[in-house]
């Protein structure tokens, strides 16, 4: 278990390369990576800027990855979320889940993304052609997790 | 009582960070923002429509009528985009 | 799109990089990875070798692939499947699945694992200890399988 | 008739592949079992139940009542394990 909050860029290779490593337990790895996109909402984005709530957000992943080695049967789990200015195709996210079986490591990735989304303090800022605009949350986020509910 | 805002709030309050010292019937997150709204301003702007702003006490995500302190530290801030 | 039938390793994070690269639309990127365990059953695993049917292999992956964009929004997709004879820890199979939201990404990405453990002519052959032994096909990925038809 | 044999169909007729030539009436692959294990040998110990043997005619997962002809490859194997 591993929680990494940056502002620079990572291998995602290399990270999922160490997180397996040692561990022939581990039958299935899921890993999720979200990228900037050059376009959101119909505007075009050049760079994006995320904001964050230092020593909530570390507690907040932490918490997360904890649930999910808690709610599925894990080897090994990783979350790296960077802050700061970033370029789109750049990585901004990725979480990794390992597990004997491919079910539990498909689950936790995504439950861990879901939560992520809505319970972790991050904020988006695009820098469009016309200035800057704050990133709206979305009901399909909201959705996304409240499926995961028991 | 540290005060702590994010994305559109702190910049239409001006900054993220202070340190208050609010009257002592200032018990919960919603009488700090009457108070912080009284001094008109970007806290006016800033907490015009509370429903679409979140609160949490010592890091942990809390309602507006939880109790709070001097000791604490009160974060406002729009939900989250992250991920 | 594409797939791959190959015998030798190949490099995961080299493969994701080169399958986003150029293409801003993607903002996210699920990728699952299939290893080789050392213990399977009970019984501990020396070396795993994959047998498996040229031809009709990469026809059933390429259709599992095509399936996979023709139900969800995919900016990019890849099947990687390696045969012959593999160490514990070493990777057997990549699926990955790259759309501008999350949900896309993350079902197409379980569904090619899924309808690849059921349909794609591979079969695992183990060395144990005691001589090698074929393994047998699970009633849950016929299950997993299942739950994508409509 | 291209015939192929997988898994540990193979290692019990001792051969990956074959070209065979069925008398007329074997118009399936059930006929087509019928005819190979009536060799004896290996081949009625690999088919001694079909049940969990799967059939593909030129590539494509099929039934053991489906038509095959003279030019057809027929493979026969285990459920698959790959993944």
């Amino acid at each position: 278990m591993a929680v990494r909050v940056q502002r620079g860029e990572f291998d995602v290779g290399a990270e999922l390369k160490a997180l397996t490593k040692g561990n022939p337990q581990i039958g299935g790895l899921c890993a999720f990576t979200g990228l900037v996109r050059d376009v959101n909402d119909g505007a075009s984005v050049s760079t994006l800027t995320l904001e964050h709530y230092p020593g909530m957000t570390e507690k907040m992943l932490e918490r997360i990855e904890a649930e999910a080695n808690k709610r599925w049967d894990l080897e090994a789990s990783l979350i790296i979320h960077r802050y700061g200015t970033m370029n789109p195709e750049e990585v901004i996210v990725l979480t990794a889940a390992a597990s004997s079986h491919r079910g539990d490591a498909f689950a936790a990735c995504q439950f861990m993304m879901d939560y992520l989304k809505t319970e972790a303090p991050f904020w988006k800022v695009e820098d469009t052609g016309d200035g800057t605009r704050w990133v709206d949350s979305r009901d399909s986020d909201q959705a996304a997790r409240e499926r995961w509910k028991d | 009582m540290k005060v702590l805002y994010f994305a559109w709030l702190r910049q239409r309050i001006g900054i993220g960070e202070e340190a208050v010292d609010p009257p002592a019937d200032v018990t919960t997150p919603r009488a700090l923002v009457d108070w912080l709204v009284a001094k008109g301003g970007g806290y006016e702007k800033a907490f015009a429509d509370t429903s679409a702003i979140k609160v949490a006490i010592n890091q942990e995500f809390a309602d507006y009528d939880a109790p709070i302190g001097k000791g604490d530290e009160v974060a406002f801030f729009p939900p989250v985009t992250g991920g």
